[in-house]
C-alpha cells in the first residue's frame, strides 16, 4: 500500500475481526445469562414441575449431541490450525467434519423436537406436568410445547436459541468450505479464527444446557 | 499477520487439543454417570444439592477447558479475559439479586 | 388563564394533598428534607454557573487560565457528596423499613382484602363471624375474583364490596392484603402516602393508620390497560362508633341474606329429596 | 494485514483500488453505494441523523396528542382531529385505548429511534474514526448493517398500526401480564425492539473494536477526547446490557406468541389461558437490568460532547480530564447494579429496596463530580457564546435539575409517593430531553460544519436554542408540581379524580408550552435544510479546536485524512502560556511560541 497508512495495524495486537467477535461473545454471554438467571428463579419456585418434566427428556439423545458438539469443537480448532499452517486440504477436511457434526446435531435436535410435538399428554402427565390444568387447545404447536409448562418453555427457549446459533454458525462455515474448493481457495485465517471462537461459544452454551436441562433433576 | 507465533508451536496446540478433548469426553461420561440414580433417597434434599453441585462443577470445568485451550485465552493477550470476566461478574450480580427475590414471601 | 399562574408563587410542598396517615408526615418530612437540600445545591450550582457565564464571557484581550485541575479539589468534591448522599440514604432507611418491611407490619386492628382487577377494586371483609374464608387460587374466576374456597364455611359470610368503596375506622392499624386477579395494578392512596403494586399470585401486606375522618380516593398507579385511568375507588374513614355502625349494618344484611339463602336452600333440598324419594319408589 | 481490517482506502491513487471489494472508492461508486448502502462512517452518521430527526417529529407528534388529551379531555383535536382514523379517535377525541398506544409509542420511539440513534449511532459513527485519526470503522460493513437494520425494525415496532387492535399499548416498559395479554401490536413491538437491540449491539461491537484497534500513532487511551471515551463506555454498556433486554423480550415473545408462562403466575383471570408458574416481577428485573444502563447509554455521550464543546468554547483545558473519565466509568459500573430503584413499589423484596437505595444514591456522586468539573472548566475561561456552547451550558443547567430530582426517587420511602407520578415524568424529561437532547443539539451545532461542510446559520441556531430552552422549562418544570400533587402517569382523563381537578389549568399551560416547544424544533430542521442548500462554506477548523477531526479537510473525503497524522498531546491544550495561539491541535508537533526562540515546556502539554 502506497501513500497513507491510516488503516493501521490493530493497536491492541488482536485482529479486528477477532476482537469484534470477543466483544460480541461478551454480549452473547449476557444474552444467555438472562435465560439462566430466569431459569434459576423459576426452577426454585416450580421444583416439582421441573423434576417431573425433566424426566420426560431423552438424555441419551442429548448425550449424543454433547459428544457431537464437543467433537465439532475439536475439528474446528484443528481446521483453524491447518489454515494457519497453510494446509488447505486438511483445513477443508476438518471444516467439512465440523459442518457434518453441526448437521448431525441439528438432525438429532429435530428428532428430539418432533418427539415432543408428537407426544400427547395423558391424564397422569397432565396431573404432574400441568398441575391438573388441561392443555391449551389453542396452542400454536401440538403435543409438548412451550405452553405445556415453565420447564418446557425454558427447554424450547434455550435449546431453540442454541439451535439458531448453530445454524447461524453453519452458514459461514458452508460458505468457507465451498469457497475452499474454488480456484482462489480460501485464505482468511482471522475470519476462520473468529468463527471458531463463536463455534466454541456455541459448544460452551451446550455444555451448560446439557446438565441443567437433562441431568441435574433426580430421575425418581 | 494475526498469529506468527502460532505457526511455530502449532504442533503443541494439536497435542493440547487432543488432551482437552479426552478430558471433555471423560467429564461428559462422569456427568452422565453422576446423573444416574445412585444417591440414596434418604439423603433427601442434600442428595439433590449434591447432584446439582456435581453437575455444575463438571460443566464449569469443561467450560474452563474450552475457553482456555480451544478459545486460546491461555495464549492470547491478557485483556481479552475481560470479555469473559465482566459478563460473568454481571451474571453473578444478577443471580444474587434474582435469588433474593424469592427469599421473602 | 386565571388558574395558570396560581402555582407560580406557591411553595412546591404546598401541593401535596392533605396527609391523613400516621407515617405520612414522616414521608412528607423526608421529601421536604431532600427538597431543601436540593434547593440549596441548586442555588449553589446555579449561582456558580451564572456567575461564571457572566464573569468569564469572551473578551478580546483575555486569555483563559491554562489549568488541568487539582487532585485535592477532585477528592474533596467526591468525598463531600458521598457523605451527603449516603447520609440521605441512611436517613431514609427508617421510613422504608417501617412502611414496607413485611415482618414489621403492625398487628392489625382491622384487616381487609383488596383484589384489583381490570378495571376496579374488590374489597373483602370477614363478615359476621370475623374470620376470612380460605382462598383457593384454583377457584378464581370472573365471578369469584378472590377465589373463595366453596368448601370453607368461614367464607360463606364474607362481605365482598364490588364498587371499590373501602370503609375504615380512624386511629387504627389497618392492614390491607393486596393482590390482583389479572395484570399489575398499583394501590395508590394519595392522602395516606401509600402506594404498592399488586402482584398476581402474591398477597402483599400494606398497612396504614388514618388520622382524620372523611372521604378520600383510591387510584391505580400502574398502567393496566385502556381504562387504567378509570380505576377510581373511594375510601371512607369513620370514627370508631360510625365504623361499628356501618359494619354492623353490613353484617346484619349479610346474616339476613344468609338466612334467606339457607331457607331457600332448605326448601330446595326438601323439594329434591321428595323428588328423589319419588323416583326411587318409582323404579 | 488481516482480512477484516483490509479497508484499504487510498485517497490519492483512486483508480488502483477499484477491484478491491473491501475498499470504497468514491469515484467509482454508484449513487446507491455512495449515499444509501454506503459503508462510509460519515454517510452512515448522516443517515442516522436524518432518520432520528424524522422520528423525533413522529414521537413529538404523539406527545402533543397526549398533551392535548390531558389539557382538554373530551374536546376534539383541532385541525387534524377529524382526519385521524376512526380506530384512534371518535369525533376528533382521542380514545382511551389509543391514548395508551400513544404513550407507549411516544416512549419507544423517543428512546429507541431518536435518542439512542442520535447519541450513539450518529455521533459514534461520525466522531470515533475522525477523532481517533483513522479512515473508517474497524468493520465498515457491519456498520452499514447496523444502520440498515433500523428502518425495518422501526416499521415493525410500529407494525401494530396495521392491526385492528392497534399498536403496542403496555407502555415502553411493556410489563407483563398486561403486555402478554395484549394483541398482535405488542408482538410486533417485541420483534422490532429486539431488532433495534441487535442493531445497537452490532454498533457497540464495532465501536469497541475501533477504539481498541484503530487509534492513530500517539493516540493513547488517555489522549482520547471525552466524546470518544463516553462512546467507548456507552458501547460497553450496550454490548453488556442490550442482550439482557433481548433475552427478556424473547421470553415475553414466547409468552405472547407460543403461550408459555415465564411471566404469568397461576390462575390469571383473563381471556387468554395460561398454565402459570411464572413470575411477573422477573420481567421487570430483566428489563431494568438493561433499561437502567440504557439511561446512561443515552446520557453518557452527550456528557462527553458537552465536555468537548465547553473546553473548546471556554478556550480552556477540561478541568480534571481523568476524573471525568473515572466518573464515566463509575457511572457505567454503578449503572449495572442500581436497576432495582425502578421497582421499589413493584412488590419485590423490600430488603432489596434498601440495597438498591444505597447503590442508587451513590450514583449521584459521579454525576456531581461531572457537574463540578464542568463548572471548573468554565471557571477563569473565556467563554465564546455560540449555539453549540449555549446548548452545552443548557445541558449543565438542566442536568443539575434532573440529577437533583433523581435523588428524590432514589430514596425509597420518598419514592413511595412520587413513584409513577408526573414527578418521574418531569425527571426523565429533564435528563433525556434537557440532558441528552440539549447535549445532542450542542453536538449537532458543533460538528455540523465538519459533517456537511457548511456553517449552520448562527442566528437561527440561537433562536432555536432560546425557544427550546424556555419552552422546555415551561413544559417540564410544572410537571414536578403535578407529581407532588399526586398526578399519576399514563392516565387518560385525570379529572375523574377529585384531587386532580385543580390541576387542569396547569395541564393546559403545559400543553401550550409543549406545543410551542415542538414548533421551535422546526427551526432546527429549517436551519439544517437551508444550510445544506445555501449555507456558507465552512473552513477546516471553524472553532479553532484541537481534536483530530478538525485537522481533516472539510467535509472529510473518503478515508478522512489527506496525510498521515500523529498525535503529540492530549485533546484539551487550550491557551497554553507562552504559545502564540490559544489552541494546540493534537497533530501539531511544534507550537509556535509568542516570543521568538522560546522553548515551550513539553511537560506542560501532557494531560495530567
Amino acid at each position: 500500500m502506497s501513500g497513507l497508512s491510516l488503516s493501521h495495524e490493530p493497536v491492541s495486537g488482536v485482529a479486528h475481526g477477532k476482537l469484534a467477535m470477543w466483544a460480541f461473545l461478551a454480549s452473547e454471554i449476557m444474552f444467555f445469562s438472562g435465560f439462566f438467571g430466569a431459569f434459576i428463579v423459576l426452577r426454585n419456585s416450580n421444583l416439582d414441575v421441573f423434576s417431573a418434566s425433566a424426566a420426560e427428556l431423552n438424555k441419551w439423545l442429548a448425550l449424543v449431541n454433547t459428544i457431537v458438539l464437543i467433537g465439532s469443537s475439536l475439528t474446528m480448532a484443528l481446521s483453524i490450525l491447518q489454515l494457519q499452517k497453510g494446509n488447505v486440504k486438511l483445513f477443508r477436511l476438518f471444516m467439512g467434519l465440523t459442518i457434518l457434526c453441526g448437521l448431525i446435531f441439528l438432525v438429532v435436535k429435530t428428532v428430539e423436537y418432533s418427539g415432543k410435538f408428537h407426544h400427547v399428554l395423558d391424564e397422569h402427565e397432565i396431573m404432574h406436568l400441568r398441575n391438573g390444568v388441561p392443555p391449551n387447545p389453542d396452542a400454536l404447536l401440538p403435543g409438548i410445547n412451550p405452553s405445556t409448562n415453565v420447564f418446557f418453555a425454558f427447554y424450547f427457549l434455550m435449546t431453540g436459541f442454541h439451535a439458531i446459533h448453530v445454524i447461524a454458525g453453519l452458514i459461514p462455515m458452508v460458505f468457507m468450505f465451498v469457497k475452499s474448493f474454488t480456484k482462489g481457495g480460501y485464505n482468511h485465517p482471522v475470519k476462520v479464527e473468529s468463527l471458531g471462537l463463536y463455534w466454541h461459544f456455541v459448544d460452551l452454551v451446550w455444555i451448560f444446557l446439557f446438565p441443567i436441562l437433562y441431568l441435574i433433576f433426580p430421575a425418581h | 499477520m494475526a498469529s506468527t507465533h502460532q505457526h511455530d508451536d502449532a504442533h503443541d496446540h494439536q497435542k493440547d487439543y487432543i488432551k482437552v478433548i479426552m478430558w471433555l469426553l471423560i467429564f461428559t461420561a462422569l456427568t452422565v454417570a453422576a446423573a444416574l440414580d445412585w444417591i440414596p433417597a434418604s439423603w433427601g434434599d442434600y442428595g439433590n444439592k449434591l447432584h446439582i453441585g456435581i453437575g455444575l462443577l463438571i460443566a464449569f470445568a469443561k467450560a474452563a477447558m474450552v475457553v482456555y485451550i480451544f478459545m486460546h485465552i491461555k495464549f492470547d493477550q491478557k485483556f481479552i479475559r475481560l470479555f469473559i470476566g465482566i459478563p460473568l461478574f454481571l451474571f453473578s450480580v444478577m443471580v444474587f439479586a434474582f435469588t433474593a427475590l424469592e427469599s421473602f414471601y | 388563564m386565571k388558574g395558570w399562574f396560581e402555582w407560580a408563587y406557591r411553595d412546591m410542598l404546598s401541593f401535596f394533598p392533605e396527609n391523613v396517615s400516621t407515617f405520612g408526615a414522616q414521608l412528607d418530612g423526608l421529601f421536604s428534607f431532600v427538597y431543601w437540600i436540593s434547593v440549596l445545591i441548586f442555588l449553589l450550582t446555579y449561582f456558580l454557573l451564572i456567575a461564571f457565564i457572566i464573569k468569564y464571557r469572551a473578551q478580546p484581550n483575555r486569555k483563559s487560565y491554562h489549568f488541568h485541575g487539582s487532585n485535592i479539589v477532585e477528592f474533596t468534591w467526591t468525598i463531600l457528596p458521598t457523605f451527603l448522599f449516603v447520609g440521605i440514604g441512611l436517613f431514609s432507611e427508617d421510613a422504608w423499613t417501617k412502611t414496607k418491611y413485611q415482618m414489621k407490619v403492625p398487628k392489625p386492628d382491622v384487616e381487609v382484602d383488596v383484589m384489583a382487577y381490570q378495571f376496579g377494586w374488590q374489597i373483602r371483609y370477614p363478615g359476621p363471624d370475623g374470620i376470612f374464608g380460605k382462598k383457593d387460587r384454583n377457584q378464581m374466576s370472573k365471578m369469584n375474583l378472590f377465589g373463595l374456597d366453596s368448601n370453607d364455611v368461614n367464607g360463606k359470610d364474607d362481605i365482598i364490596i364490588e364498587n371499590a368503596q373501602l370503609h375504615l375506622p380512624i386511629n387504627k392499624n389497618v392492614v390491607v392484603n393486596l393482590s390482583t386477579a389479572d395484570v399489575l395494578h398499583s394501590f395508590f392512596l394519595p392522602n395516606f402516602r401509600v402506594k404498592q403494586d399488586a402482584l398476581p399470585g402474591k398477597w402483599i401486606k400494606v398497612w396504614f393508620n388514618g388520622t382524620k375522618a372523611g372521604k378520600y380516593e383510591i387510584a391505580c398507579a400502574e398502567l393496566c390497560g385502556s381504562n387504567h385511568y378509570a380505576m377510581r375507588g373511594e375510601i371512607f374513614m369513620y370514627s370508631q362508633q360510625d365504623y361499628d355502625k356501618w359494619l354492623d349494618g353490613k353484617n346484619k344484611t349479610m346474616l339476613e341474606l344468609q338466612q334467606k339463602m339457607k331457607a331457600e336452600q332448605e326448601a330446595a333440598t326438601a323439594a329434591t329429596t321428595s323428588d328423589s324419594t319419588a323416583t326411587t319408589q318409582g323404579s | 494485514m488481516s482480512a477484516t481490517s483490509a479497508v484499504a482506502n487510498n485517497h490519492h491513487d483512486v483508480h488502483s483500488h477499484s477491484h478491491d471489494h473491501h475498499g470504497h472508492d468514491h469515484h467509482e461508486l454508484s449513487f446507491i453505494q455512495k449515499y444509501i448502502f454506503s459503508t462510509d462512517h460519515k454517510v452512515i452518521a448522516r443517515q442516522f441523523m436524518f432518520s432520528a430527526l424524522f422520528f423525533l417529529f413522529v414521537g413529538g407528534f404523539f406527545a402533543l396528542l397526549i398533551r392535548w388529551q390531558l389539557a382538554y379531555p373530551g374536546k376534539a383535536i383541532p385541525i387534524i382531529g377529524n382526519l385521524l382514523p376512526a380506530t384512534w379517535v371518535t369525533d376528533g377525541v382521542v380514545q382511551a385505548s389509543f391514548y395508551t398506544q400513544l404513550l407507549t409509542m411516544h416512549g419507544s420511539v423517543m428512546i429507541f429511534l431518536v435518542i439512542i440513534p442520535l447519541a450513539v449511532g450518529m455521533f459514534g459513527n461520525f466522531c470515533i474514526p475522525l477523532m481517533l485519526g483513522t479512515d473508517d470503522m474497524a468493520l465498515p460493513k457491519l456498520n452499514m448493517f447496523s444502520f440498515w437494520l433500523m428502518p425495518p425494525a422501526a416499521m415493525i415496532t410500529m407494525g401494530g398500526f396495521w392491526f385492528p387492535d392497534g399498536m403496542a399499548a403496555a407502555g415502553w416498559t411493556s410489563y407483563p401480564p398486561l403486555a402478554v395479554i395484549n394483541g398482535p401490536g405488542q408482538t410486533c413491538w417485541l420483534i422490532g425492539v429486539f431488532l433495534i437491540g441487535f442493531s445497537s449491539i452490532m454498533g457497540g461491537v464495532n465501536y469497541i473494536t475501533t477504539i481498541l484497534n484503530k487509534r492513530t500513532p500517539g493516540m493513547t487511551l488517555f489522549r482520547m477526547p471525552l466524546t470518544v471515551w463516553a462512546l467507548f463506555i456507552t458501547a460497553m454498556l450496550i454490548v453488556l446490557g442490550t442482550p439482557v433486554l433481548a433475552a427478556a423480550l424473547s421470553m415475553q415473545f414466547f409468552d405472547q406468541f407460543l403461550g408459555s408462562s415465564f411471566f404469568i403466575p397461576d390462575n390469571l383471570v383473563t381471556t387468554k389461558k395460561f398454565v402459570g408458574g411464572g413470575q411477573a416481577v422477573l420481567f421487570q428485573h430483566l428489563f431494568w437490568f438493561y433499561s437502567h444502563p440504557a439511561v446512561y447509554i443515552m446520557i453518557l455521550t452527550p456528557m462527553g460532547i458537552v465536555s468537548d464543546v465547553l473546553a473548546t468554547f471556554a478556550r480552556k483545558p477540561l478541568y480534571g480530564y481523568k476524573a471525568m473519565i473515572f466518573a464515566l466509568m463509575a457511572i457505567a459500573f454503578l449503572g449495572f447494579i442500581v436497576w432495582g430503584h425502578h421497582m421499589f413499589q413493584s412488590g419485590m423484596n423490600p430488603l432489596l429496596g434498601t440495597t438498591f437505595m444505597l447503590s442508587t444514591i451513590v450514583i449521584a456522586v459521579p454525576s456531581a463530580i461531572k457537574i463540578f468539573n464542568w463548572l471548573g472548566t468554565i471557571w477563569r475561561g473565556n467563554i465564546h457564546f455560540t449555539a453549540a456552547s449555549m446548548n452545552a451550558l443548557a445541558f449543565i443547567a438542566t442536568f443539575i435539575i434532573g440529577g437533583l430530582s433523581g435523588v428524590f426517587m432514589a430514596s425509597a420511602p420518598i419514592d413511595i409517593y412520587i413513584h409513577d407520578t408526573y414527578f418521574i415524568v418531569a425527571h426523565i424529561h429533564y435528563v433525556l430531553f434537557g440532558g441528552a437532547l440539549f447535549g445532542i443539539f450542542a453536538g449537532i451545532y458543533y460538528w455540523f460544519p465538519k459533517m456537511f461542510g457548511k456553517m449552520l446559520n448562527e442566528n437561527m441556531g440561537r433562536k432555536h436554542f432560546y425557544w427550546s430552552f424556555i419552552f422546555f422549562n415551561l413544559t417540564f418544570f410544572p410537571m414536578h408540581i403535578l407529581g407532588v400533587g399526586g398526578h399519576m402517569r399514563r392516565i387518560y382523563d385525570p379529572y375523574i379524580y377529585d384531587f386532580l381537578k385543580p390541576f387542569q389549568p396547569m395541564n393546559e399551560f403545559i400543553t401550550i408550552a409543549a406545543g410551542l416547544l415542538g414548533f421551535s424544533q422546526l427551526i432546527l430542521v429549517v436551519n439544517i435544510l437551508w444550510t445544506i442548500k445555501f449555507g456558507k462554506k465552512a473552513p477546516d477548523n471553524p472553532w479553532n479546536a484541537n481534536t483530530l477531526e478538525w485537522s481533516a479537510p472539510t467535509p472529510p473525503p473518503h478515508g478522512n485524512f489527506t496525510e498521515d497524522i500523529r498525535v503529540y498531546r492530549g485533546p484539551y491544550e487550550y491557551s497554553m502560556p507562552g504559545a502564540k495561539e490559544d489552541y494546540a491541535p493534537q497533530t501539531k508537533q511544534d507550537i509556535p511560541s509568542e516570543v521568538e526562540g522560546e522553548i515551550v515546556d513539553e511537560s506542560m502539554f501532557k494531560a495530567h
